[in-house]
C-alpha cells in the first residue's frame, strides 16, 4: 500500500539534494549570472532545513525561521551586490565567461 | 639604585630617539643624527655605569626588574644582568653608539636610516637584558626587520646584490630562530610540566632543565645548536655571514659581526647550556670539532678573498668558530674566553667595518687590488684599521689576546691535538689581516686618491670609542674577565651540579 | 737612589712607553720635541736601570733568589696570571745593555732620520720599541714575556715596514710578522701546555716545580714542551730553517737595524731560553736540538755573508751567525758564555750596523760594498770605528769579540762536542773574512769617483764612538784571568774554566788567517782578479751562496702552492659547495617546488571551489565516520 | 475509499509534490541553455519552494519567499541578464570543462548530507505548532534579536550603495 508520509528526514534529503544541484551549477556554469543563480539554490536549502529543524527539533522557538528571514536578506543583499559585481566585470572585458578569467592567481 | 628601573632605560632611550626623529622633519639630517647620538650616548652612559657599578663578588642577577605580565604562559618583563650578560650589553651600546657615528654620512633617506638602527640597537640589548625566555625571543624577533630593511635600501652590492645580501642574512636568521623556537616551545612545555606551572624566567627554567632526562635534553640541545649555532655563524651554516657583510650598509655590518652574531654565542652559554647541561655534554665534542672546521675553513677563505668586507666577514667566521672551540671545551675556563672573545671579537669587527666603511666612502671600492698607499693619504684611517688588523690577529696588549689565550687554554686541555688545528689558526689569521692591511694601506700611494680627506670630526668616534675599549681591554683584561667570571663560575657550578645528578638517573 | 731604582725597576719599561704616548698624542707635529721626548725617556730609564743593576751586581743574593715585584693580571677560576718584574743578574745585565745601546741608538737616530717626513712617528715607533723590549727583560713571567714578544714583533713589524709606501719595505715588514708568527704559534703551545701541566707561568714557580717535574708529568710530555717553547726563540732569533725575514728586515732605517739586530729583538729568543734554563737543562735531547741548531745556523749563515754584496745584508747574515754562536753556548748549558757573547755582540753589531748607516747616509743609500772605496779617508770617525767593531767580531784581542767567543769555543771543548767545536771555529774564521772582506771593499782600496761621501754630523759620530769604547773593552768584564762576569751570571752555579790557551791562541790565528786572507784578495790585490777567479772556479757554491740556497724561493712555492692553493680551494669550496650547493641548493628546491605546485594555483574561481569542496568533504567524511577520539586528535583536542 | 482518503496524510501529498517540483525546476535551471529561462525555472522553483515552506508551519516565511525570491530577486536577475547579455540567448547558460568533476563533487556532496541526515534522532511526531507565526516573529525580531536585525537593516542599506557604486558607470577621467 501506497504509505505517504512525511517526516524530517525528507525535508533534509530535499534539501541534499536541492544544495546538490546548486553546487553542481555553481562548479560547472560558465556565466557569472548563473553561478549567482545557482547561489541562490544552495541558500534555499539551507533554508529548508532551518525551518524544517525549527519545526521538528525547537518547534516552539522560532529560532530557524528568525535565522531563514536573516538568510534570505543577505540573500538579497548579495544578489545585488553580485549583479553589480558582474556588471562592473563586464563593461570592462566585456564578458561574463567565468573561464576566461584566471585573476585570483596573483 | 634599586627603584629605578636603569636597564628598561637603557632600553627605552634609543626608542624614545626613535620616536623623537619622526617628528623631525626629513631635512633636517643634522638634527635627526644628532637625536639618535645622544639616545645611544645615554644608554652607552648608563650601560657603562651599570657595568662599573655591578658588584662582581657578589655575582649573580644584579638591577633586576620583575613586572609578570602574560600569566598564563608565566611570562613576566623580567630584565636583568649577570656576568655573561652585561658585557654583552655593554658591547651592543659601544658598537651602537659608534655605529651612529659610522653612518654620520648616511644621507640616503637618514631619518628612517636612523630610526631603524635605533630599533635595531633596541632590540639586540633586549635580548642580552632579557630574563625571560618569552621576551628573549621577542626581542631576537625585533631584530630581523630592520636589518632586512636596512640592508636592501642601504646596502651596496658587490659579488652578490643587495637584495640577495639582505635575503640571506633575514632567511637565515629566521631559518635559525625557527629551530630555536620548536626546541624553545618544546622545553618550555616539558618545563611546565616539571615546574606544575608555566614560567619563562630563566631561573625557573633552568631548574626544571634539572630534570629532564638525558634523551630529551640532548634532542633539544641539538635544535638549540642549530638555531644559535647558525646565527653564530658556526659552520657549515657560515655562508651568509659574509655576503651579508658585504652587502649590509656600514652600521649594519658593524652591529651584526659585532654583536648581533653574538646573540647565538650568548644563546648557546646562557640558554641552551644553562638549561640542557646533559645535551650539552653530549655535544660539547662536536662543537669543539665544527669549531676548528670553522676556526680553519674560514681563515683560509678569507685568504682567497679580495674584497674587504668578506676578508672580516670570514674573519669573523674563523673567530667564532674560536666561540665555539670554547664552548665545546665545556669548563669553566673554556666559558670565560668565549664570552670575554666574543666581547674582544664585536670590539674588533666593529672597528674594522666602520674603517672599511669608511674606506668604501671616500673611495667608492673595497676591492683590495684597487687599493694601497692610504696610510700615506688618510692616516687616522690607517690606524684604525691597523688596530683593527692586529687585534684580529691576537696580538698582545689589545682586548683579544688574552680571551683567545683563555680559549687556547681550555681547549688543549681537553681537546689536545684538535686545538692544535684551532690554535694554527693564528698563523692564517695573521697572514690574511697583514696582507689586506699591507696591499689596502702600504705600498705606493695612488694620484687618485690624493685628494681624499682623513677622517675627522664626528668620523672619528667609532675609532676613539672602540679603540679605547681596544687598548684598555688588551692592557688591563681584568676589566673584562672579572665580570665575565662572575657570571660564568656560577652557571659552570650549576652545570656541574647537574650532570652529577644526572649521572644517577 | 739605588734602593728606589731597584724596587721600582717597573719603570725601566714605563718610561719608554710614556714617551710613546706622549709622541702619539701631543708632540707629534713638532719633530724635535718629539725626539727629545723620546730620547729623554730612553736615557732615563737607562739611569734607573744602571741604579737597579748596580744594586744588583753588588749584593751576591740575588743571584740565588731574584728580586720578583708581582701583581694579579687576570684572574678566573683555575687560571691566574701574574705581570711583574724580575730581578737577578741576567735581567739586571740585560737591562743595562738595553737601556745603554738603545740610548746610542736613539741619539744616532736624531741625525740619520733629519729630514724624514715621519720623523715623529719613527721615534713613537723607537719608544714603543724600547718599552716592549724591556718589558720582555724584566718579565717575571712566561706569558708576560710572550706579551711583550710579541709586541716587539709589531714594532719590528711597524719599524721594517716604516718606508711603507716601498713595496720592498712593506713585503720585508709582512715576511717579519708572520715568519715569526709561524715560531710564535710553536712558543704559544708551549706556554699553554706549561701552564695546563704545571699550573702557573711565572718563572720562579716553574723553574721550582719543573726541578721536580716527574710529579706532574712524563719525560716524553716535557720534551716536546721544551721543543715547543724552543720553537720561538728560532724565529725571533733568526735561527735556521726560520732565519728568512731577518735579512729582509735591513728595509728599515738603519738604526732599526741596529736597534733590532744588535741589542734587542733578535737577542730576545737567546734571552727567553736563558730565561728558561731550567727547562731546557731538564731535557738532555732539547739542549741537543739547540746547540746543533745554533752550531748549524752559525756556519750556515757565514757561508751565506761571504758572497753577498749590500752591506747590511751582510751584516744580517753575520748577526744570523753570532746568534748561532749564542744558541750554539746555551744547548752546551753554559748560559754565562751565551749572554757573555749577547753583552759583547751587543756593542760590536750595533756599532757596525750603525757605521754601516752613517756610510749609506753618506753614499745616498747606495748599499753595494763593490761600489764603495777608500770611505775611511772622507769619513775618519766612521771608518775606524767601522775597523774598531770588525776586529771585535773577528775575535782579535783584546776587543770584546775575542773574549765572549773563546768561552763559547771553551764551553764546548770542555763538553766534549767536538764537531760543534770544529764547526764554530770554522764559524770564526769565516767570520774573520767575510767581515774583512766588507771592510777591505768598503773602506779601503781606490776611492770611486762618483761618490762624494762626506762624514756624519756629530750626534752620529758620538754614539759611534761610544760604541767603538764599549766594543774594545766590553769584553774585559769577563776575561779568564778576572771571571767578574762568571760569578755574576751563570745557571746552577758558577763556572770557572781554566784559561785554555791552546784554543785562545788557535782562535785568534784563524781570526788573522781569514784577514789576512781578505786582504790578499779585496786589498792587495786591486784588480780582484783572484776572487772574481775563485768565484768562476767555484761557480755552484757561489751561486748556491749568493742566493741564500733558494730558501726564499722554497717557502714562496711552499706558500703560494699550498697556503694560497688551499685559501683558493676552501674559497672555492664555500662558494660552490656549502653556497652554492648546501644552501642555494636548498633555496632553489624551495623556488622549485613552488614553481610546481604555481600550477594549482590556476586563477579560476570555480576551480579553488572545486577543491574547497573536496576539502570539506574530506573533513566532514573524517569527522563522521571516524570515532570521536581520531577527529578530536586530528583537530588538536578541541572539544 | 473514504478510508483510504482519509488515510491520506494531505500535507504528505502535498510535500512530495511540491518536492518533485522543487527538484525538477531546479535542475531545469541548471540544464536549460538559455539562460533566461533558467531564471524563469529558478521563480518556478522558489514558488514550490514557498509551498514546501508552508507544510512546514512557516506561512510568513513562505510569503516572504515569495515577495522577495520569486518576486525581486528573478526579476532583477533579468534585469541583470539584460544589462549584460547581448550575444546569442540560446547558447547563454553553458557548462564550462569541469562539468564531470563538479558533478562528482555535487553528488558526493548530496550524498553525504543524506547519509548524514539520517543520524539524526529526535522525538517522533512533531507537537503542534501555535497558529499565529507573524506575530510571535515579530516580537523576538524586535525584542531579543532586534540588534542582528538592525544589523541585517543596515547591511541591505551597505549592499544597497554598494551595488549603486559598482554597477554605475566610471567615468574614464574620473581618478585624475
Amino acid at each position: 500500500m501506497l504509505t505517504l508520509s512525511v517526516s524530517l528526514h525528507h525535508y533534509l534529503i530535499l534539501a541534499a539534494v536541492l544544495f546538490g544541484i546548486g553546487l553542481f551549477g555553481v562548479l560547472t556554469k560558465r556565466n557569472a549570472v548563473a553561478v549567482l543563480i545557482c547561489v541562490e539554490l544552495m541558500l534555499n536549502a539551507i533554508n529548508i532545513n532551518l525551518l524544517a529543524f525549527n519545526k521538528y527539533i525547537t518547534p516552539g522557538d522560532f529560532i530557524g525561521q528568525i535565522f531563514a528571514i536573516f538568510v534570505i536578506t543577505v540573500a538579497a543583499a548579495e544578489v545585488g551586490v553580485g549583479l553589480a559585481i558582474i556588471i562592473a566585470i563586464y563593461r570592462n572585458k566585456l564578458s561574463v565567461n567565468l573561464d576566461e578569467f584566471d585573476w585570483l592567481k596573483w | 639604585m634599586s627603584g629605578f628601573p636603569v636597564l628598561t632605560t637603557i632600553l627605552l632611550a634609543p626608542v624614545a630617539a626613535a620616536v623623537i626623529m619622526t617628528f623631525i622633519p626629513r631635512e633636517e639630517g643634522k638634527l635627526i643624527k644628532c637625536v639618535a647620538a645622544v639616545g645611544t650616548f645615554v644608554s652607552m652612559a648608563l650601560s657603562l655605569y651599570v657595568y662599573f657599578s655591578y658588584d662582581t663578588a657578589l655575582g649573580g642577577l644584579q638591577f633586576a626588574e620583575k613586572i609578570p605580565w602574560i600569566k598564563d604562559l608565566g611570562v613576566s618583563w623580567f630584565l636583568a644582568v649577570d656576568g655573561i650578560s652585561l658585557p654583552m650589553l655593554l658591547l651592543t651600546n659601544l658598537i651602537g653608539f659608534s655605529a651612529v657615528f659610522a653612518s654620520w654620512n648616511v644621507d640616503n633617506r637618514p631619518r628612517e636610516f636612523f630610526i631603524l638602527l635605533c630599533l635595531l640597537i633596541t632590540g639586540v640589548m633586549g635580548t642580552f637584558v632579557a630574563h625571560d625566555l618569552f621576551i628573549f625571543l621577542l626581542f631576537y624577533e625585533v631584530v630581523v626587520i630592520p636589518i632586512y630593511i636596512l640592508v636592501i635600501i642601504w646596502g651596496s652590492s658587490k659579488r652578490v646584490s643587495k637584495e640577495y645580501a639582505g635575503m640571506k642574512l633575514t632567511i637565515y636568521l629566521l631559518i635559525g630562530s625557527a629551530f630555536l623556537l620548536v626546541g624553545i616551545i618544546a622545553f618550555f612545555v616539558k618545563s611546565a610540566g616539571i615546574l606544575g606551572g608555566p614560567d619563562m624566567s630563566f631561573t625557573a627554567l633552568a631548574e626544571a632543565g634539572k630534570q629532564l632526562s638525558a634523551f630529551d635534553q640532548t634532542w633539544l640541545f641539538a635544535l638549540m645548536l642549530f638555531g644559535f649555532g647558525s646565527l653564530v655563524s658556526m659552520w657549515p651554516f657560515h655562508s651568509w655571514s659574509p655576503d651579508g657583510y658585504a652587502g649590509a650598509p656600514t652600521a649594519v655590518s658593524m652591529i651584526h659581526a659585532g654583536v648581533l652574531k653574538k646573540i647565538g654565542g650568548y644563546g648557546l652559554v646562557k640558554i641552551a647550556l644553562y638549561f640542557l647541561p646533559l645535551g650539552a655534554k653530549f655535544w660539547a665534542p662536536y662543537m669543539a670539532v665544527l669549531g676548528v672546521a670553522g676556526v680553519t675553513y674560514a681563515a683560509f677563505a678569507a685568504l682567497a678573498q679580495k674584497d674587504l668586507k668578506y676578508i672580516v666577514g670570514y674573519s669573523s667566521v674563523s673567530h667564532m668558530g674560536y666561540v665555539m672551540l670554547a664552548i665545546g671545551s665545556f669548563n669553566v675556563i673554556g666559558i670565560n674566553g668565549a664570552v670575554a672573545n666574543m666581547f674582544a671579537h664585536g670590539v674588533m669587527a666593529a672597528l674594522f667595518f666602520s674603517t672599511i666603511g669608511f674606506i668604501y666612502e671616500k673611495t667608492h671600492t673595497r676591492w683590495i687590488p684597487d687599493l694601497g698607499g692610504l696610510a700615506r693619504q688618510t692616516p687616522r684611517l690607517a690606524v684604525a684599521f691597523m688596530l683593527a688588523a692586529l687585534a684580529s690577529l691576537g696580538l698582545p696588549g689589545l682586548i683579544s689576546f688574552i680571551p683567545e689565550f683563555t680559549i687556547f687554554i681550555a681547549a688543549f686541555k681537553v681537546y689536545g691535538g684538535l686545538a692544535v688545528i684551532g690554535i694554527a689558526g693564528i698563523i692564517l689569521t695573521a697572514l690574511y689581516a697583514l696582507r689586506a692591511g699591507a696591499n689596502t694601506l702600504f705600498g705606493p700611494p695612488r694620484e687618485d686618491y690624493d685628494h681624499l680627506k682623513d677622517i675627522r670630526g664626528p668620523e672619528m668616534v667609532p675609532l676613539v670609542v672602540l679603540g679605547t675599549a681596544l687598548v684598555a681591554g688588551g692592557i688591563l683584561p681584568s676589566l673584562l674577565f672579572d665580570m665575565v667570571n662572575s657570571g660564568a663560575v656560577p652557571l659552570m657550578t650549576h652545570v656541574e651540579n647537574v650532570l652529577k645528578i644526572g649521572g644517577v638517573m | 737612589m739605588v734602593e728606589f731604582a731597584m724596587h721600582n725597576a717597573w719603570l725601566v719599561p714605563l718610561l719608554p712607553a710614556l714617551s710613546f704616548v706622549i709622541i702619539v698624542f701631543l708632540t707629534k707635529p713638532w719633530k724635535r720635541l718629539s725626539a727629545l721626548v723620546c730620547v729623554a725617556g730612553m736615557v732615563l730609564s737607562c739611569v734607573i736601570a744602571t741604579l737597579a743593576a748596580y744594586g744588583v751586581f753588588t749584593n751576591h743574593e740575588f743571584t740565588e733568589k731574584p728580586l720578583v715585584y708581582a701583581v694579579r693580571w687576570f684572574s678566573m677560576a683555575g687560571l691566574n696570571i701574574d705581570v711583574g718584574v724580575q730581578l737577578d743578574p741576567v735581567s739586571a745585565m740585560m737591562m743595562f745593555m738595553v737601556t745603554l745601546v738603545g740610548s746610542l741608538i736613539f741619539i744616532y737616530a736624531t741625525g740619520y732620520m733629519e729630514g724624514d717626513p715621519g720623523y715623529s712617528v719613527f721615534f713613537s715607533y723607537l719608544s714603543l720599541f724600547a718599552a716592549s723590549m724591556l718589558l720582555l727583560v724584566i718579565s717575571s713571567n712566561l706569558l708576560q714575556m710572550f706579551v711583550a714578544w710579541e709586541l716587539v714583533g709589531l714594532c719590528s713589524y711597524l719599524l721594517i715596514g716604516f718606508y711603507s709606501h716601498k713595496i720592498s719595505a712593506r713585503e720585508a715588514a709582512k715576511k717579519a710578522f708572520i715568519t715569526c708568527r709561524v715560531a710564535d704559534f710553536g712558543l704559544l703551545l708551549g706556554l699553554l701546555s706549561l701552564q695546563i701541566v704545571f699550573g702557573t707561568l711565572n718563572l720562579t714557580e716553574l723553574a721550582e716545580k719543573i726541578s721536580n717535574f716527574g710529579q706532574y708529568t712524563s719525560m716524553g710530555i716535557l720534551t716536546l714542551i721544551t721543543v715547543l717553547v724552543f720553537l720561538g726563540p728560532i724565529g725571533k732569533s733568526g735561527q735556521f730553517p726560520l732565519h728568512v725575514w731577518l735579512p729582509d728586515a735591513m728595509e728599515g732605517p738603519t738604526p732599526v737595524s741596529a736597534l733590532i739586530h744588535a741589542a734587542t729583538m733578535v737577542v730576545a729568543g737567546v734571552y727567553l731560553v736563558g730565561r728558561t734554563m731550567f727547562l731546557f737543562t731538564e731535557v738532555p735531547s732539547a739542549m741537543e736540538l739547540v746547540a746543533v741548531t745554533g752550531g748549524f745556523t752559525a756556519l750556515f749563515a757565514a757561508s751565506i755573508a761571504i758572497t753577498q754584496r749590500e752591506i747590511k745584508r751582510i751584516l744580517a747574515y753575520s748577526t744570523v751567525s753570532q746568534i748561532g754562536y749564542m744558541m750554539l753556548a746555551l744547548g752546551l748549558g753554559s748560559l754565562t758564555a751565551s749572554m757573555f757573547h749577547l753583552w759583547t755582540h751587543a756593542f760590536f753589531k750595533a756599532l757596525m750596523f750603525l757605521c754601516a748607516g752613517s756610510v749609506l747616509h753618506a753614499l745616498h743609500h747606495k748599499a753595494d760594498v763593490w761600489e764603495m772605496g777608500g770611505l775611511i779617508k772622507k769619513m775618519p770617525i766612521t771608518g775606524w770605528t767601522f775597523v774598531v767593531g770588525g776586529l771585535a767580531i773577528a775575535g782579535i784581542p783584546p776587543f770584546a769579540g775575542f773574549w765572549s767567543k773563546d768561552e763559547i769555543l771553551l764551553a764546548a771543548f770542555d763538553t766534549g762536542h767536538y764537531v760543534l767545536f770544529t764547526m764554530a771555529a770554522l764559524t770564526a774564521f769565516m767570520t774573520a773574512f767575510y767581515m774583512w772582506r766588507m771592510i777591505f771593499l768598503a773602506l779601503f782600496g781606490d776611492e770611486k769617483p762618483e761618490n762624494h761621501p762626506h762624514e756624519s754630523p756629530w750626534n752620529m759620530t758620538l754614539p759611534l764612538i761610544g760604541l767603538a769604547v764599549l766594543s774594545a773593552v766590553g769584553g774585559l768584564v769577563g776575561t779568564p784571568w778576572a771571571p767578574f762576569w762568571q760569578e755574576w751570571i751563570f745557571f746552577g752555579h758558577p763556572h770557572h774554566a781554566e784559561p785554555n790557551y791552546l784554543i785562545m791562541i788557535g782562535s785568534v790565528v784563524l781570526a788573522a788567517a781569514g784577514i789576512y786572507l781578505a786582504y790578499t784578495l779585496y786589498c792587495a790585490d786591486k784588480t780582484k782578479a783572484r776572487a772574481h777567479a775563485l768565484k768562476e772556479r767555484y761557480k755552484f757554491f757561489w751561486t748556491l751562496s749568493y742566493n741564500k740556497y733558494y730558501i726564499d724561493e722554497i717557502y714562496l712555492w711552499f706558500n703560494h702552492t699550498f697556503i694560497d692553493g688551499a685559501a683558493r680551494l676552501f674559497y672555492l669550496f664555500d662558494i660552490y659547495v656549502v653556497d652554492g650547493i648546501i644552501v642555494n641548493g636548498i633555496a632553489a628546491i624551495t623556488r622549485l617546488s613552488g614553481e610546481g605546485l604555481r600550477v594549482t594555483q590556476t586563477g579560476r574561481l570555480q576551480n579553488y571551489a572545486l577543491v574547497f569542496f573536496l576539502g570539506v568533504l574530506a573533513v566532514a567524511v573524517v569527522l563522521a565516520f571516524t570515532g570521536p577520539s581520531v577527529a578530536a586528535g586530528l583537530t588538536g583536542g578541541v572539544k | 475509499m473514504m478510508a483510504f482518503l482519509n488515510s491520506i496524510s494531505w500535507v504528505a501529498v502535498a510535500f512530495h509534490t511540491l518536492a518533485a517540483v522543487v527538484v525538477i525546476s531546479a535542475l531545469l535551471v541548471v540544464l536549460v541553455r538559455n539562460i533566461v529561462h533558467a531564471v524563469l525555472w529558478l521563480a518556478v522553483c522558489f514558488i514550490a519552494l514557498a509551498g514546501v515552506f508552508l507544510t512546514l508551519d512557516a506561512d510568513f516565511i513562505a510569503l516572504v519567499q515569495i515577495l522577495v525570491y520569486a518576486g525581486a530577486v528573478c526579476i532583477m536577475v533579468v534585469f541583470g541578464i539584460m544589462l549584460i547579455r547581448r550575444g546569442n540567448m540560446g547558447e547563454s547558460n553553458q557548462f564550462n570543462r569541469q562539468v564531470f568533476a563538479g558533478g562528482g563533487v555535487a553528488v558526493l556532496v548530496t550524498l553525504l548530507s543524506g547519509v548524514l541526515s539520517f543520524r539524526i534522532r529526535y522525538a517522533g511526531s512533531p507537537p503542534d505548532v501555535p497558529e499565529n507565526t507573524v506575530d510571535q516573529i515579530a516580537t523576538l525580531l524586535l525584542s531579543k534579536y532586534v540588534i542582528p536585525f538592525e544589523v541585517a537593516a543596515l547591511l541591505l542599506l551597505v549592499a544597497l550603495v554598494g551595488a549603486i557604486f559598482l554597477a554605475k558607470e566610471v567615468k574614464a577621467d574620473a581618478d585624475s
